[in-house]
């Protein structure tokens, strides 16, 4: 196994247990932190095939992933002010309870 | 002579090295090294620590009219070993209702960053352990571990003090980190690299008399003393000590510490000022350069420590001067103060960088930087103390 | 395949599933830090400097203390004392992620077209990725920064209670509307 | 301007701090075990036995009265009355106590004691470093270690000291002029020997 084989393995792994975390919390916290572990997976790719590729040279991978985490900082910061918002609304942040359309 | 003085650690590095390598594979060479620079910074750090208690305590002391310890040994100067004593010996007590693996980790979770952070600071020429490309990127963001250290200290305790004084750090250190990153991004522009190495060497040599450090310009002057303050509130020291506020919150997060974790915590924090006082030196005193051409010759080492050893003891003056600020004073201060002077030295810089050399360009930017130092201040005072404080209860 | 590479994906791997499954939310939160500063670790390792330090400086020095602060600020949040952390459906919702998960893994190892991965040691000074920052791509940080300012402005909004709103609101809950830390 | 009381301030601590190297009178702390302040003449910590002449278990001016063993509210005060009268410094004969025992630990130095004796026979000493590994043995004082010489009660408390003395004196003097008076009424007769008595008790 080559080591972009292994890195990519890494990644898919954090893929899969990120997805999880995101499908199955209650907690809308647990969400947004599965979610984020989803956006690092990818990030993680994009170093691995910059490290590994035909063409290193042209740094796109690294430029890729530094945008990607402001996105990810701007996403989580939107996402928990979002949380807070609701926590206040319906003052529980469990998503089996947040189930009524009427505010 | 005098280059021979000044090499006299690198060459005793590469001497030992290649006296081991005759026992070890040569492969090991590198690890060696490593490990040899940071035995010899941990040992000075740490001594340097255990010599700033008993400073402090001396300094504090002289400026209150007092002695300060003088009982341990001559002048009090084994003060530290007795204390050192006292804290491993000590009972370490861990609340019944605390998390016991937070509470446990929070304090290496502290030290370990902070002595990281060390080790792309230039202590001398050819002295330092890793010339990292983005050092200062480095610098900053094994910082950043410390606010997560606070935290897991404050919450793990389960105390309501420690609590309020986890939050009152983290959001300190937050503000005041956007202040101290843009007044070293100034440096950044003018040395053009993140380089720590590189920017000291910016800083080498002599224009007549002056050195060409960047705190003899308007901008650096600006930024150092804005770094410095935002150092401070970092470091969480006086009078920016409201997370740790004895009075009012009885030692905040590290009050359920006792034994060795709390002088663990305590290192932390003084190894975290000593990194960031050398920061501000690497950044805009120069580094390890000498201030006056004709005593060059005294080792490159000597000058870095002296500086720190100043920086150190302007932080102790200061504490034993200014009182503790307001949790409202601290917020305007940062957000409404040093943020947007911060922001104006940077446009500051870089009218320095693209403006022709001589006296214009000096007068633009100090009359700049005076007259937002001056606007900003007057707002700041009129709104009676660094701003009005509201209650929400006791009206 | 080295040793370095082994503990730091390892690391990152045992951070981000104690993330998903803990009990308690801080410790999510915390678990979360040590996952992302791991994969710092990985950029590291993958010599990727700069992005290692950019994502430390961003996950755990920002990222993880602003779900910290959103879990304080939501009280009763960081802990689930009635039943399992987990959907109902948390069944269907695992089957799915390890099938995805089971999916791309197979995709890699099947691949043929990853076989001959080169050996190379690129190099990413910093001083390359500023110049293509402020030429090549300058459209696109320029656009970041529009939308970090935006994302700024609508985080303060949306958590933000407006005070006539909220004393008409919550009058009679006034008390307790003040989060209790 | 801000920033001004910040400078302000800097200068007067600097100026404390160097002032403090160069006007000894600035530094008002006393280097405690190597330099002592001398004792007020009120102080007090806790009693012991005043003794007359040289040999202190004949000169202890106590009585065994038991009259402080009575008074002292934390009753650390033990005291065992000796059967018989032994002589004391000047050859009278008087009763002395056979056991006089104070605990420290348990007195709280309130001079009840002292104020109560009618033969000013106890009085307080200003030692204070009593400290000791041995709470139950050395803070329990015997006789041997309360009984102190006159002379040092005049060192350590000198102008009360000195009344005592008179007042004693003058007790003894009276005391003396009251018994020749005796022997001289004696002879005479007896009868009227209270009545002058009587206006100077009253």
């Amino acid at each position: 196994m080559t080591p972009l084989h292994a890195t990519l393995l890494v990644s898919a792994l954090l893929f899969g247990v990120g997805l999880a975390g995101a499908l199955a919390r209650r907690n809308a916290i647990g969400v947004l932190i599965g979610i984020e572990l989803m956006f690092n997976a990818a990030n993680l790719n994009f170093i691995a095939f910059w490290r590994y590729g035909p063409h290193p040279e042209a740094l796109t991978g690294i430029l890729f992933v530094l945008f990607s985490i402001a996105i990810a900082a701007a996403e989580a910061a939107v996402g928990l002010a979002l949380i807070i918002a609701l926590y206040r609304h319906c003052r529980t942040v469990h998503l089996d309870k947040v189930n009524s359309l009427k505010g | 002579m005098a280059e021979k003085l000044d090499q006299i650690f690198v060459q005793a590095k590469h001497e030992l090295v290649r006296w081991l390598l005759c026992h070890v594979p040569g492969a090991w060479a590198e690890v060696l090294s490593a490990l040899l620079s940071i035995a010899t910074l941990l040992v000075a750090f740490a001594a340097l620590f255990a010599l700033t208690t008993l400073l402090e305590r001396k300094g504090l002391g002289r400026i209150q009219n007092r002695y300060g310890p003088n009982r341990v040994g001559p002048f009090g100067l084994l003060q530290p070993v007795a204390d050192g004593i006292k804290a491993l010996t000590k009972e370490d007590v861990v609340p019944r209702a605390a998390d016991q693996v937070v509470h446990f980790i929070a304090p290496l979770v502290l030290v370990v960053p902070v002595f990281l952070a060390l080790a792309v600071l230039p202590v001398g020429r050819n002295m330092v352990v890793v010339d990292l490309d983005a050092g200062l990127l480095f610098f900053f963001a094994v910082g950043a571990a410390t606010e997560l250290s606070v935290f897991m200290a404050g919450w793990s305790s389960r105390n309501k003090y420690s609590l309020l004084g986890a939050m009152r750090a983290i959001a300190q250190m937050i503000s005041y980190e956007v202040p101290l990153i843009l007044s070293a991004v100034t440096v950044v522009m003018m040395a053009g690299s993140l380089s720590t190495v590189r920017i000291v060497e910016v800083q080498a040599g002599f224009s007549g008399w002056l050195p060409h450090w960047h705190v003899l310009t308007p901008w650096g002057l600006a930024g150092f003393l804005l770094f410095l303050i935002a150092a401070a509130a970092e470091a969480n020291r006086c009078p920016f000590d409201l997370p740790e506020g004895e009075s009012e919150i009885i030692a905040g997060y590290y009050i359920e510490y006792s034994g060795f974790k709390f002088a663990l915590f305590f290192l932390g924090e003084y190894i975290g000022l000593f990194a960031v006082s050398g920061l501000a030196i690497t950044l805009f005193l120069g580094g390890w350069t000498a201030p006056l051409p004709f005593v060059q010759w005294v080792p490159s080492y000597v000058w870095f420590f002296l500086k720190l050893l100043s920086l150190i003891a302007f932080f102790i003056w200061v504490r034993g001067t200014l009182p503790r600020l307001r949790m409202d004073q601290l917020m305007s201060f940062a957000w409404k103060f040093m943020l947007p002077l911060s922001l104006i030295n940077l446009l500051a810089a870089g009218l320095w960088r693209f403006l022709p050399e001589g006296l214009t360009r000096w007068a633009f930017c100090s009359l700049l930087l005076a007259a937002a130092y001056i606007g900003l201040g007057r707002s700041l005072v009129q709104r009676r103390n660094l701003g009005r404080r509201t209650y929400r209860f006791a009206e | 395949m080295t040793a370095d590479f082994l503990i730091l994906s390892l690391l990152t791997l045992v951070g981000a599933v104690a993330a998903v499954s803990l009990r308690n939310l801080v410790h999510c939160a915390l678990a979360l830090a040590a996952a992302l500063a791991g994969l710092a670790g990985l950029y590291l390792h993958l010599q990727a400097q700069f992005v290692g330090f950019a994502q430390l400086l961003v996950y755990v020095g920002a990222v993880a203390i602003l779900i910290v602060f959103a879990i304080l600020l939501t009280r009763g949040s960081d802990s689930e004392p009635d039943g399992p952390p987990a959907t109902r459906g948390w069944v269907p919702g695992a089957g799915l992620a390890a099938a995805a998960a089971g999916l791309v893994v197979a995709a890699i190892l099947s691949s043929r077209a990853l076989a001959p991965s080169l050996q190379s040691s690129p190099e990413a000074p910093v001083r390359a990725i500023g110049e293509q920052l402020m030429t090549r791509y300058v459209l696109a940080l320029e656009l970041i920064g529009i939308l970090l300012t935006a994302a700024l402005i609508g985080a303060v909004i949306i958590a933000m209670t407006l005070p006539s709103r909220r004393s008409a609101e919550h009058k009679p809950q006034s008390r307790t509307s003040i989060p209790d830390l | 301007m801000l920033g001004e009381g910040i400078i302000k301030g800097l200068a007067e601590t600097g100026r404390n701090f160097l002032g403090s190297y160069f006007e000894p009178d600035r530094l008002v702390t006393v280097q405690y075990p190597e330099e002592r302040l001398p004792a007020p003449e009120t102080a007090r910590t806790f009693p012991f036995l005043v003794y007359d002449g040289d040999d202190w278990q004949k000169g202890l001016r106590c009585v065994a009265c038991q009259i402080c063993e009575k008074e002292c509210p934390p009753q650390c005060i033990y005291i065992v009355k000796d059967i018989t009268k032994k002589p004391d410094y000047i050859g009278k004969l008087q009763f002395q106590p056979k056991v006089f025992d104070i605990d420290l630990s348990v007195c709280m130095s309130c001079q009840i004691c002292v104020e109560v004796c009618p033969f000013d026979a106890i009085k307080m000493d200003v030692e204070f470093e009593l400290s000791t590994t041995d709470r139950f043995g050395r803070l329990l004082l015997h006789k041997a270690e309360l009984a102190k010489p006159n002379e040092y009660y005049h060192k350590i408390h000198p102008a009360e000291a000195a009344e005592v003395d008179a007042r004693l004196a003058a007790e003894k003097a009276k005391a003396l002029a009251k018994t020749q008076a005796d022997a001289a009424g004696k002879s005479v007769s007896p009868k009227p020997a209270l009545k002058p008595l009587a206006p100077a008790s009253g």
